[in-house]
C-alpha cells in the first residue's frame, strides 16, 4: 500500500530546529511534530495531562508530583524518563518568559523515580500549570537529557523527541523541505482530540513541509493537487480559494493572531506619558485591520490585551479614538516636532502594512514622521538599540504575536515594564506594573486573577505600553484532508488523507 | 595557452580575497543580527547578547574575519549560524538547480534566439526583422514573475501539462526533471532570448556586409552556409559575450524564477541568507560566486581563441 | 572565333538618388572570349567594379541594372533567378576580389574555403577526393606545402598567398569566366608577376576568359590581348592590346598611356647638401616574444638609412621584408627593439609615446589601406582637420586648410561631409594624403600611397608630392612595389629583403646597374618591362 | 551683420548636429521620443495630474478595481494606482536613467582602460569578476546603513553589478578597435590619447552599448521593484512603479490592475526607449551603411 504523505508549505522554512533556543513559529510547530509535552490545554483553556499519567499537588500549594504515563520512548528507543523531563523543563525555564517567572518561584525539582518527579516551590505560585501547559512561545517540549543539556543559548545537535512524527534527518534542507515520519511507536492517550490536549493519532505515514516562498505558487499548487496544505494563505488569496470547492479553510486557531504598535519609551517624544497617549487616541484598529486583512471575516475589533475569547478579557481602558484630545495631548506633551522614526518591515508581508497606517494617524494630529523601510532583520538588529535615533535609535516599531502567548500579564511580553534592563524593546519601566504581574503570577483564585489583569490592561492602556492593533485568523487551506485539530498551533495528528 | 590557462586559475585567488574582505566588511555594515533571529522576537536583549557570545559573534570583527579565513585555507566554508548545518552541504544541496535552469535556459535561449538574430539581420527590415526586435524588446519588459504566473496559469492551470513548482533532481530521472524546468525555464530564457537575439542581429548585420561575405556569394555558397559559416562565426565573438554575462546574470540573478516556481537553488539561499544575516553562508555562496565567474570568464576568453583563430594568449 | 563567354550589351546600372551621376555606367558592352584577357582600365570610380559586380549578380541593393543585358555563354544573368545565380556562381563564373586582406573569411581555414566552392557545384565528391582536389587546386596555384597550408588561417599567410587562396577558390571548378577585380594591386612586383604569370597558365590550361579590372598599366601590357577603356561610367575605347597601348585613338587614352611613368629614372635632381633630418642607425626590430613568449619575427636587422630635407628616398622589396615595419618605427608607432632613431639633432627611437607629441606633427605618415586608416564613423572633414586642431590651428582655419587640401588632390571640396565608404578606393586615398599634407610636415612617409591609384591621378599625386617637396624642403620615405613609380620620384632608393637592406644608392645606379642578384630579379619582374619607358612625359594634347 | 554672417556661412556646420535632425526623420526614433515624452511629461507634471494625494491611505477603500473615482482602482492600502503610477513615473524613470548612464559611463571608462592598456587589463577585469559576486540586496542593505534608504541608494546598488557587466562588452569591443589601422592614423596626427580613445574607439562602442544600456534601464526598473521587495529599496512611502508592482504582486490574481499599469508604464518606456535606441544607432551609424553599399 502507498504510503500516505501530506505535503504542506507552513508559513516559513524551517532553519531552527530548536525550539527552545528560538520562539519563532514555526520551530513550536516543528517541536509539536517530534516532541511531546507533559501537560496541554484542552479546548476549555484547562491543563490536561499530556506525557504525564496524573499530578497532584500538596496542601500547601508548594509541591507538585507528577507521575509519566508508561510506554513513553524516544525516537532512538530509549524510554522516556524523570530526568529527561527535568532537563527539559529547567532548560525552558532559562528562555521563556513564563518559564523564567516560574523558576523564580522554584526550589528545586527532584527525581522520585524513573516515571516520578516533583517540583518544590519557594512559595506559592498560581500559573505552575498554566505554564507547563504552555502551548505557545516556548513550549516546554521533553527531550532526552543530553539534548536537554545543551546550553540553553546553543542550538540542540539532534531533532530526538518522543512525539508523534519522527524527523528525518536526511531529507532536511533547511529553508527547503523538513520530511517527517509516523512514529509507529507512539503511544497516544485514549482520550478524543481535545484542543492540544487528547490522543495525538498519526494517521498518516509522512508529512513534508515545503517552503514554497510564493503564495500565489502555493496556492496553484494546492489547486492542483501538488501540495495538500498550506498554513497561511495570505488574505488577499482567500477570495480565489473560496471559489475552489474541494478546498476547505479551517480557522483552526479561534484566538487568532494580532498586531502591535511598540513606542519606544526611552526617548523623546514617547519618553512622554503624554504623547504617548496621544498616539493612542490617534490610531484605531478598524484602519489596521483593514490595510492588514481586509476582510471583515478574518478579522476582529479587540479592546482587550489579553485577548478577546480568553479568561482575562475585558475592555477595560481602551481608548477610544480622538483626534481633537490627542493633539491637544501631544501640545501638553511638548512634542517638538522631530521627526519620528517608524521602522517598517517590508520583506514581511503581514507586518509590513501597520507602518503606513500608523503614519498617517500620526501626521493626522501633526506629528512629523519618518517611516523607514528596511528588511525585518535590520529592523531587530536596529529596535535593541537604546541609542538616540541619530546613532541608530528607533521610535516605533510593529510585530505580530500569536495571540494564545498574550493571554495573561506574565505570558504577553508587551506588559514586560522591567525598562531598559530585562525589558522587552520599547524599554517600557513601570513597577506599579510589574508589581501587578507578580501579584497576579501570586494569586490561586481564577476570578481575582482576572481582577489584577482588568487593572494592568486598564494601567497599561493609560501609559501607553503598546497598542494591539487588532485580531484576526488565518485559516488553513486544505485540500483532501480531514480532522484538522482546532488548537493553539497547526499540528498534523489527527489529519486524514482521502 | 597552457601558461595563460593556468595564469588565469591563479589570478583567482586575488579576486576571492577581495571578495572575501568586501563581503566581510559590508556583513559588519549591515545591521541586523544573526542571533537575533535565532532567539526569535519574543527574546529579550539579554538573551540575544548571550547567544551572540556563545557564536562567538561578539569578538572583534579582525578576530572573527582572520578566524574565518583561517578555516577557508583549510577548505571548510564554517556553519550555518541559523540551521547549524556546515555552508559546503548547503551549498551543494542548492547549486544542482541553480545550474540546472542555468544550462537549460541557455541552451534553450541561445537555440532560438540565435537563429531568431540572423534572420532578422538577413532579412534587415522585413516584417521578419520587426517581428524579432518587437518580441525582444517585449521581452525586456515584462517582468518575470507576471511572465511566470501567466505561464503556471496556462501550462499548469487550464492545460494541466506540466506541474506548478517544484524540483526534481536528474538523478530522479530525465523525464520529471525536464518537465520541472520546462515553465521556468520558459520563463527565465525569454529575457535572454531577447539579449541575445538583439546583438546576433547586430553583429551579423555588420559582418554580413565583410568582404568575405561577398567571396563566398562569389562562390555560390548557399545562403544558409553564408549566414552560418561566414556571417555567424565571425559575429561570434560578441554572441558569446553576451551570453557569457548572461550566464553570469543567471546564476545569482535567477531568485525571482526560483521563488516563483520553488525552485531550491542558489538565489534563494543568497537572498534567505543575506535576510537572515547568516554570515558564513553569505561569505560561502559569494566565494563560490566569485570563482564561478572567474571561471566563466576564462571560459569566454577561451572560447574566443576557439572562434577567432586570430585571438592569442 | 568561338563563341563568347561573357557578353555584356549595352548594360546600364543606375545611381542611387543624389549620387555624381545618374547611372554608374551606361552603355557598357563588353565581350570576352575563351582563352582571352580582356583587361578593363579606367580612373578610379569609372564604373569598373560596377560593372564585374552586375556581371556576377552581387550587386548591392542601391544599385539597380536598368538596362541590357548580361550573357553568360548565352544566358542573360540580369534575368536568371536567385538560385540558377548561386549555381553559375562559382561554377560557370568567378571572381577575385581587390583586397586579399578582407576577402577571405578570417576563422575558417582556407582549404575550407577551398573546398566550399567545391561543395556547392559538385555534391558527389567523397570527403578523401575533395581534400586531393583541394590540394592539387593549391599546388596548382603554386601553394608552398599544400597540406599544411590548408589548415592555416588566412592571417597566418602572405598577402600574396591569399590572393593565390582566392585563386584557386575562383578555378576550383574550370570557370569559364574569372573576374578579377585588380587582383594584384595590392602585392608586390615578384609576387604580382607570378600571380600573372600564374594566371595565364592557368587560363591557357582550363579555357577560360577573363576580365581583368587593373589601373596598372604595366599588367595591362603584359597579360592583356584585349583592353577596354572605361571613364565615367561610359566606354571610351576598345580594342586589342596593341591598339589601345600604341596607337589609342580616344584622348583619354592617350592621356592614361602618358601618364604611366617610366621605369628609367630622370636625371637626378640636386639636393640642397644639408644635414640629414632622419636617420637611422642599426635599427632593429623584433616582434612577438615579451612575457607570454611565442613565436618572434626579425622584421627589422640592423638598418640604417638617411634621408636630408628635400630628398625622397625609395624603400622597395617584396611584401614582407620590412618597409612598413622601418616606417612605423621611425614613426613611432612601434618601438624599436635597438637601435638610433634621430629626426634632426634629436633620437627619438628610445622616447616614451607620452614624450612623442611635438615629434608626430613634424613626421607624417599616408598609410597602406587607405580605407581602414579612415574611421568610418568621422566624416572626411573631420578627419583632415583633426591633426591641425590637435596643434592648435583654429577650426576655421583648419576647415579651409581641407578644403584647399582636398582641392589640391582634385576633389571636390564638399566631400569634406561625407564618410569615407562614400568614396572610391582611390578617392580614399587622396583623402589620406589630404590628412597628411594637412599637418605641414617635415618629415612625410608613404608606406604604398598612390599604389591604389590610377594612373592618370597617380600622375596628379605624383607631381603634387613633387611639388610640396619643392616648395616646402619636404622630406619623403617612399615606399612603395611599384618600381615606375620609384624610378619617377624617389632620388634615392633602398633595396630590402628580409628585414635587412641589401642595396642602397641614387635611383639612377640603382635603377642603371643594379649590384644584388635580388635586385636584379625584382626589376626582371616588373610588368611590362620595357614599355612605356619611351614614352613622352608631356601631356599629349588633347 | 552680413560681414561676420558671411565668413560663418563658408564654415560648414559641425557633422554631428548635421545627423540629429537626420534621426528624427526616422520613423522609429518618432515614435519613441514621443512615447518618451509623454512619460516624461506625465512625470514632470505628475503634481498637476494627480487626482488624489499618491500615498494618502483609505484602508476601507482597498483593492477597489477601476472606476470613476479611482481611474485605475486602488491597491491594498485603498490608495489610489493613478496618482501612484503618474507619481511613480518620476522615481521610475529617474532610477532607471541613472542606473543606464552612470553604469554606462563608469563602465565604458572601465572598459576602455582595460581594453587599451594591456598591462591594467589583468587586474582590472578580475576584481570586476570579483564585483560581480556580491550580491545586490547585501549591497543594498549594507548601503541603506550607511546612507538610509532612498533613491541615491538604491541607484548605487543597482548601478555597481553592472558596471562589470558594460565593462566586459566594452573591454572586447576595444579589443579588437585598438588594432585598426584609422586608430594608429589619429595618434599619428597627434591627437592625445584621451581624444584616440573618445572620438575613434569609444564610438565602435556605441551599438553595443545602446542594447546594453537600454537592458540595464528596463533592468534598473524592476530590479528597484525586488530591492523594495526586501525592504531595501525605495520607501513604500514614495511610489516608484517598482515598488508599486512589488507590492500589488501579492494581489496580482484578484486585483489585477494595481501591478497592470505600472507594467504597461514599464513595458511602454523600456519599449520607447529601445525602438528610439536602435533608431538613432541606425541612423547615426555610418557603417550600417555599408552594408547597403559595398562594391570596390
Ligand atoms: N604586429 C606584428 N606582429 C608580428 N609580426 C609582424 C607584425 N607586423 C609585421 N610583422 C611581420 O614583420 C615582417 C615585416 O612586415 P612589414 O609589414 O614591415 O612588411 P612590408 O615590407 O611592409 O610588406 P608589404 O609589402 O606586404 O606591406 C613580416 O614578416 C610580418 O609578418
Ligand atoms: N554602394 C554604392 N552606393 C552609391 N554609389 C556607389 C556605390 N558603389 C559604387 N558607387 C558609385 O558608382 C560609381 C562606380 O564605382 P566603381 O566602384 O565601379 O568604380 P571603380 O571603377 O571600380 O573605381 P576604383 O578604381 O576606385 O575601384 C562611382 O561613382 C561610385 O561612387
Ligand atoms: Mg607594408
Ligand atoms: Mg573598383
Ligand atoms: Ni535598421
Amino acid at each position: 500500500q502507498a504510503k500516505k504523505t501530506i505535503k504542506a508549505v507552513m508559513h516559513s522554512g524551517l532553519r531552527i530546529t530548536d525550539p527552545i533556543i528560538t520562539t519563532a513559529y514555526i520551530a513550536r510547530n516543528h517541536g509539536y511534530m517530534i516532541y511531546d509535552v507533559l501537560f496541554a490545554y484542552d479546548e476549555k483553556f484547562e491543563v490536561k495531562p499530556q506525557m504525564a499519567k496524573e499530578w497532584s499537588v500538596s496542601d500547601d500549594k508548594l509541591t507538585y508530583t507528577f507521575t509519566l504515563r508508561d510506554g513513553l520512548k524516544f525516537h532512538d528507543g530509549t524510554p522516556v524518563t524523570s530526568d529527561d523531563c527535568i532537563a527539559s523543563i529547567q532548560r525552558w525555564a532559562k528562555r521563556d518568559g513564563m518559564g523564567q517567572k516560574l523558576a523564580d518561584f522554584t526550589k528545586e525539582w527532584v527525581k522520585v523515580d524513573d516515571k516520578t518527579f516533583k517540583l518544590v516551590l519557594k512559595e506559592p505560585y498560581g500559573l505552575v500549570m498554566t505554564s507547563l501547559g504552555k502551548p505557545s512561545g516556548n513550549t516546554p517540549f521533553i527531550m532526552p537529557k543530553r539534548m536537554a543539556d545543551t546550553p540553553a543559548d546553543k542550538n540542540v545537535p539532534e531533532e530526538i523527541g518522543s512525539g508523534p512524527f519522527k524527523f528525518v534527518k536526511e531529507e532536511f534542507q533547511p529553508g527547503l523541505k523538513v520530511v517527517y515520519e509516523k512514529n509507529t511507536d507512539y503511544v497516544p492517550r485514549s482520550e478524543p482530540v481535545s484542543y492540544m490536549a487528547g490522543g495525538k493519532l498519526a494517521k498518516v505515514d509522512r508529512v513534508e513541509w515545503i517552503n514554497i516562498p510564493d503564495y500565489q505558487t502555493a496556492i496553484n499548487a494546492l489547486i492542483n493537487g501538488e501540495i495538500d496544505y498550506i498554513e497561511q494563505p495570505p488574505h488577499d488569496f482567500l477570495p480565489i480559494i473560496k471559489k475552489n470547492k474541494d478546498i476547505t479553510l479551517t480557522e483552526y486557531d479561534k484566538l487568532g493572531l494580532s498586531g502591535m504598535l511598540r513606542m519606544n519609551w526611552t526617548l523623546p517624544p514617547f519618553d512622554n506619558v503624554k504623547v504617548r497617549q496621544a498616539v493612542m487616541l490617534a490610531v484605531n484598529q478598524q484602519d489596521y485591520l483593514d490595510a492588514q486583512i481586509g476582510d471583515p471575516d478574518y478579522y476582529q475589533l479587540c479592546p482587550a490585551y489579553f485577548i478577546c475569547g480568553s479568561p482575562n478579557a475585558t475592555d477595560a481602558g481602551f481608548p477610544k479614538p480622538d483626534l481633537e484630545k490627542a493633539k491637544a495631548l501631544l501640545k501638553e506633551g511638548g512634542y517638538d516636532g522631530k521627526p519620528i522614526v517608524i521602522m517598517q518591515p517590508t520583506d514581511l508581508a503581514i507586518v509590513a502594512p501597520l507602518a503606513p497606517v500608523t503614519a498617517q494617524a500620526l501626521r493626522k494630529i501633526g506629528m512629523n514622521v519618518d517611516l523607514q523601510s528596511m528588511d525585518w532583520q535590520t529592523l531587530v538588529g536596529r529596535r535593541a538599540k537604546q541609542d538616540p535615533v541619530a546613532q541608530g535609535g528607533w521610535n516605533i516599531f510593529h510585530t505580530t504575536w500569536v495571540n494564545v502567548d498574550m493571554i495573561n500579564p506574565i505570558a504577553n511580553i508587551g506588559m514586560n515594564a522591567k525598562g531598559k534592563v530585562g525589558g522587552w524593546f520599547g524599554w517600557p519601566d513601570v513597577p506599579e506594573i510589574e508589581k501587578l504581574r507578580d501579584a497576579y503570577a501570586r494569586e490561586l483564585d481564577p476570578a481575582k486573577q482576572k481582577q489584577i489583569a482588568a487593572d494592568v490592561q486598564k494601567l497599561a492602556f493609560e501609559l501607553g505600553m503598546y497598542y494591539p492593533t487588532g485580531m484576526y485568523r488565518s485559516p488553513i487551506a486544505s485540500k483532501g484532508l480531514t480532522g484538522i485539530v482546532h488548537g493553539a498551533a497547526p499540528v498534523f495528528w489527527n489529519i486524514e488523507k482521502k | 595557452m597552457g601558461r595563460f590557462l593556468a595564469g588565469r586559475i591563479l589570478a583567482t585567488i586575488p579576486v576571492l580575497v577581495v571578495v572575501a574582505t568586501v563581503v566581510f566588511l559590508l556583513l559588519r555594515l549591515a545591521p541586523g543580527d544573526p542571533a537575533a533571529i535565532l532567539a526569535g522576537d519574543a527574546a529579550s536583549p539579554e538573551q540575544i547578547a548571550a547567544i551572540r557570545a556563545r557564536l562567538g559573534l561578539d569578538e572583534p570583527p579582525l578576530t572573527q574575519f582572520l578566524e574565518w579565513i583561517g578555516r577557508l585555507l583549510r577548505g571548510d566554508l564554517g556553519t550555518s549560524i541559523i540551521s547549524n548545518q556546515p555552508v559546503t552541504k548547503l551549498i551543494g544541496e542548492r547549486i544542482e538547480p541553480t545550474l540546472a535552469l542555468a544550462t537549460t535556459t541557455i541552451l534553450f535561449a541561445i537555440a532560438v534566439a540565435v537563429p531568431l538574430g540572423v534572420v532578422a539581420a538577413w532579412r534587415h527590415g522585413s516584417w521578419i526583422d520587426r517581428a524579432v526586435m518587437a518580441f525582444s524588446v517585449i521581452g525586456f519588459s515584462i517582468p518575470i514573475f507576471v511572465l511566470g504566473y501567466l505561464l503556471i496559469f496556462g501550462f499548469a492551470m487550464e492545460l494541466r501539462w506540466l506541474p506548478v513548482q517544484g524540483y526534481t533532481s536528474i538523478r530522479e530521472g530525465f523525464l520529471p526533471f525536464i518537465t520541472r524546468l520546462v515553465l521556468p525555464t520558459l520563463t527565465l530564457s525569454v529575457i535572454y532570448i531577447a539579449l541575445i537575439a538583439r546583438i546576433t542581429r547586430a553583429s551579423v548585420l555588420e559582418t554580413l556586409g565583410e568582404d568575405y561575405v561577398r567571396t563566398a556569394r562569389a562562390k555560390g555558397v548557399g545562403e544558409r552556409s553564408v549566414l552560418s559559416r561566414h556571417a555567424l562565426r565571425n559575429a561570434a565573438v560578441p554572441i558569446v559575450s553576451v551570453i557569457g554575462i548572461g550566464i553570469a546574470l543567471l546564476i545569482s540573478g535567477v531568485v525571482v524564477t526560483e521563488s516563483v516556481f520553488n525552485l531550491p537553488g542558489l538565489g534563494r539561499l543568497t537572498v534567505d541568507a543575506v535576510l537572515a544575516r547568516d554570515y558564513p553562508v553569505i561569505q560561502g555562496v559569494t566565494l563560490l560566486f566569485a570563482f564561478l565567474y572567474v571561471l566563466i570568464n576564462l571560459g569566454i576568453d577561451v572560447a574566443y581563441t576557439l572562434l577567432d583563430p586570430r585571438i592569442r594568449y | 572565333m568561338s563563341a563568347p563567354v561573357l557578353d555584356i550589351r549595352n548594360l546600364a546600372v543606375a545611381l542611387p538618388r543624389g549620387g555624381e551621376r545618374p547611372n554608374a555606367v551606361e552603355g557598357i558592352n563588353i565581350t570576352v572570349r575563351p582563352r582571352e584577357i580582356v583587361c578593363v582600365v579606367g580612373e578610379s570610380g569609372s564604373g569598373k567594379s560596377v560593372t564585374a559586380f552586375t556581371t556576377m549578380g552581387l550587386l548591392p541593393p542601391v544599385l539597380k541594372p536598368v538596362a541590357g543585358e548580361i550573357l553568360l555563354q548565352g544566358e542573360d544573368t540580369l534575368t536568371a533567378s536567385k538560385a540558377r545565380l548561386r549555381e553559375l556562381r562559382g561554377s560557370r563564373m568567378a571572381m577575385i576580389f581587390q583586397e586579399p586582406m578582407t576577402a577571405l573569411n578570417p576563422v575558417m581555414p582556407v582549404g575550407d574555403q577551398i573546398a566550399e566552392a567545391l561543395d556547392w557545384h559538385d555534391t558527389k565528391l567523397s570527403r578523401a577526393e575533395r581534400s586531393a582536389r583541394v590540394l592539387a587546386l593549391m599546388d596548382d596555384v603554386r601553394l608552398p606545402r599544400p597540406a599544411e597550408m590548408a589548415k592555416a588561417y588566412p592571417h597566418q599567410l602572405s598577402g600574396g598567398q591569399r590572393q593565390r587562396v582566392m585563386i584557386a577558390m575562383a578555378l576550383a571548378n574550370e570557370p569559364a569566366l574569372i573576374i578579377a577585380d585588380e587582383p594584384t594591386t595590392a602585392l608586390d612586383v615578384t609576387t604580382q608577376a607570378q600571380i600573372l604569370k600564374l594566371m595565364r597558365e592557368l587560363q591557357a590550361r582550363h579555357d577560360s576568359g577573363i576580365l581583368f579590372i587593373t589601373h596598372d598599366f604595366g599588367v595591362v601590357a603584359e597579360i592583356a590581348d584585349r583592353v577596354v577603356v572605361m571613364r565615367r561610367g561610359k566606354l571610351v575605347e576598345e580594342g586589342t592590346a596593341d591598339e589601345v597601348l600604341n596607337h589609342p585613338r580616344d584622348p583619354y587614352t592617350r592621356m592614361l598611356i602618358d601618364a604611366v611613368p617610366s621605369a628609367v629614372p630622370p636625371p637626378a635632381r640636386p639636393i640642397p647638401d644639408k644635414a640629414p633630418l632622419v636617420t637611422t642607425r642599426d635599427v632593429e626590430k623584433v616582434y612577438g616574444g615579451g612575457v607570454l613568449g611565442g613565436r618572434t619575427v626579425k622584421a627589422l636587422d640592423k638598418v640604417s638609412i638617411s634621408l636630408r630635407p628635400g630628398e625622397t628616398l625609395g624603400i622597395v622589396g617584396e611584401s614582407g621584408s620590412g618597409k612598413s615595419t622601418l616606417a612605423r618605427c621611425i614613426a613611432r608607432f612601434v618601438d624599436p627593439t635597438a637601435g638610433e632613431i634621430r629626426l634632426g639633432d634629436e633620437e627619438i627611437g628610445q622616447k616614451p609615446q607620452r614624450a612623442l607629441h611635438p615629434i608626430r606633427r613634424r613626421i607624417q605618415v599616408i598609410f597602406q589601406d587607405p580605407y581602414r586608416s579612415l574611421n568610418p564613423r568621422r566624416t572626411v572633414g573631420q578627419s583632415i582637420i583633426e591633426g591641425p586642431m590637435n596643434y592648435g590651428t583654429s577650426r576655421a582655419e583648419a576647415w579651409e586648410r581641407a578644403r584647399d587640401l582636398l582641392k589640391l588632390v582634385d576633389m571636390e571640396p564638399a566631400g569634406l561631409d561625407r564618410y569615407p565608404h562614400e568614396f572610391s578606393g582611390g578617392q580614399r586615398q587622396r583623402i589620406a594624403i589630404a590628412r597628411a599634407l594637412a599637418m605641414q610636415p617635415e618629415v612625410l612617409i608613404a608606406d604604398e600611397a598612390v599604389s591604389a591609384l590610377d594612373v592618370s591621378v597617380q600622375k596628379q599625386v605624383l607631381e603634387l608630392l613633387e611639388d610640396i617637396r619643392e616648395k616646402l624642403g619636404l622630406a619623403m620615405l617612399f615606399i612603395t612595389h611599384d618600381l615606375r613609380v620609384a624610378a619617377r620620384i624617389c632620388d634615392s632608393v633602398v633595396v630590402m629583403l628580409n628585414g635587412k637592406v641589401v642595396e642602397a644608392g641614387p635611383s639612377g645606379e640603382v635603377f642603371g646597374n643594379p649590384q644584388h642578384d635580388y635586385t636584379k630579379a625584382l626589376f626582371a619582374a616588373a610588368p611590362g618591362h620595357g614599355r612605356f619607358d619611351k614614352a613622352p612625359r608631356a601631356p599629349a594634347a588633347g | 551683420m552680413s560681414a561676420t554672417g558671411a565668413s560663418d556661412a563658408a564654415l560648414p556646420p559641425p557633422p554631428a548636429r548635421r545627423r540629429l535632425p537626420r534621426a528624427l526623420t526616422n520613423p522609429s526614433v518618432i515614435v519613441g521620443l514621443v512615447v518618451l515624452g509623454i512619460v516624461l511629461v506625465a512625470a514632470l507634471a505628475a503634481p498637476l495630474l494627480w487626482t488624489v494625494d499618491p500615498t494618502f491611505l483609505r484602508p476601507r477603500f482597498r483593492l477597489r478595481p477601476p472606476s470613476d473615482v479611482a481611474w485605475l482602482g486602488t491597491d491594498q492600502f485603498g490608495r489610489d494606482v493613478y496618482s501612484r503610477v503618474i507619481y511613480g513615473a518620476q522615481i521610475s524613470l529617474f532610477v532607471g536613467f541613472a542606473v543606464a548612464t552612470i553604469a554606462v559611463i563608469i563602465g565604458t571608462l572601465i572598459g576602455v582602460v582595460a581594453g587599451y592598456f594591456r598591462m591594467l587589463d589583468m587586474i582590472v577585469m578580475r576584481v570586476m569578476d570579483g564585483i560581480m559576486a556580491i550580491p545586490a540586496i547585501l549591497l543594498a542593505i549594507a548601503m541603506v546603513t550607511l546612507s538610509g534608504a532612498g533613491i541615491v541608494t538604491v541607484i548605487v546598488a543597482i548601478v555597481i553589478p553592472e558596471i562589470p557587466r558594460v565593462a566586459r562588452l566594452v573591454r572586447s569591443v576595444v579589443l579588437t578597435v585598438r588594432e585598426e589601422p584609422y586608430v594608429e592614423a589619429a595618434i599619428g596626427v597627434g591627437t592625445p590619447l584621451p581624444k584616440v580613445l573618445w572620438r575613434h574607439v569609444l564610438p565602435n562602442t556605441i551599438a553595443p552599448l545602446i542594447v546594453q544600456a537600454t537592458y540595464i534601464c528596463g533592468a534598473a526598473i524592476l530590479t528597484e521593484a525586488i530591492l523594495s521587495f526586501l525592504g531595501a529599496g525605495i520607501p513604500t512611502e514614495t511610489p516608484s512603479w517598482g515598488n508599486i508592482m512589488a507590492e500589488g504582486r501579492q494581489s496580482f490574481q484578484i486585483a489585477p490592475w494595481v501591478i497592470l499599469f505600472p507594467g504597461l508604464c514599464v513595458a511602454a518606456t523600456v519599449l520607447a526607449i529601445n525602438i528610439m535606441g536602435d533608431g538613432l544607432r541606425d541612423t547615426l551609424d555610418p557603417r550600417l551603411a555599408r552594408r547597403l553599399g559595398n562594391v570596390g
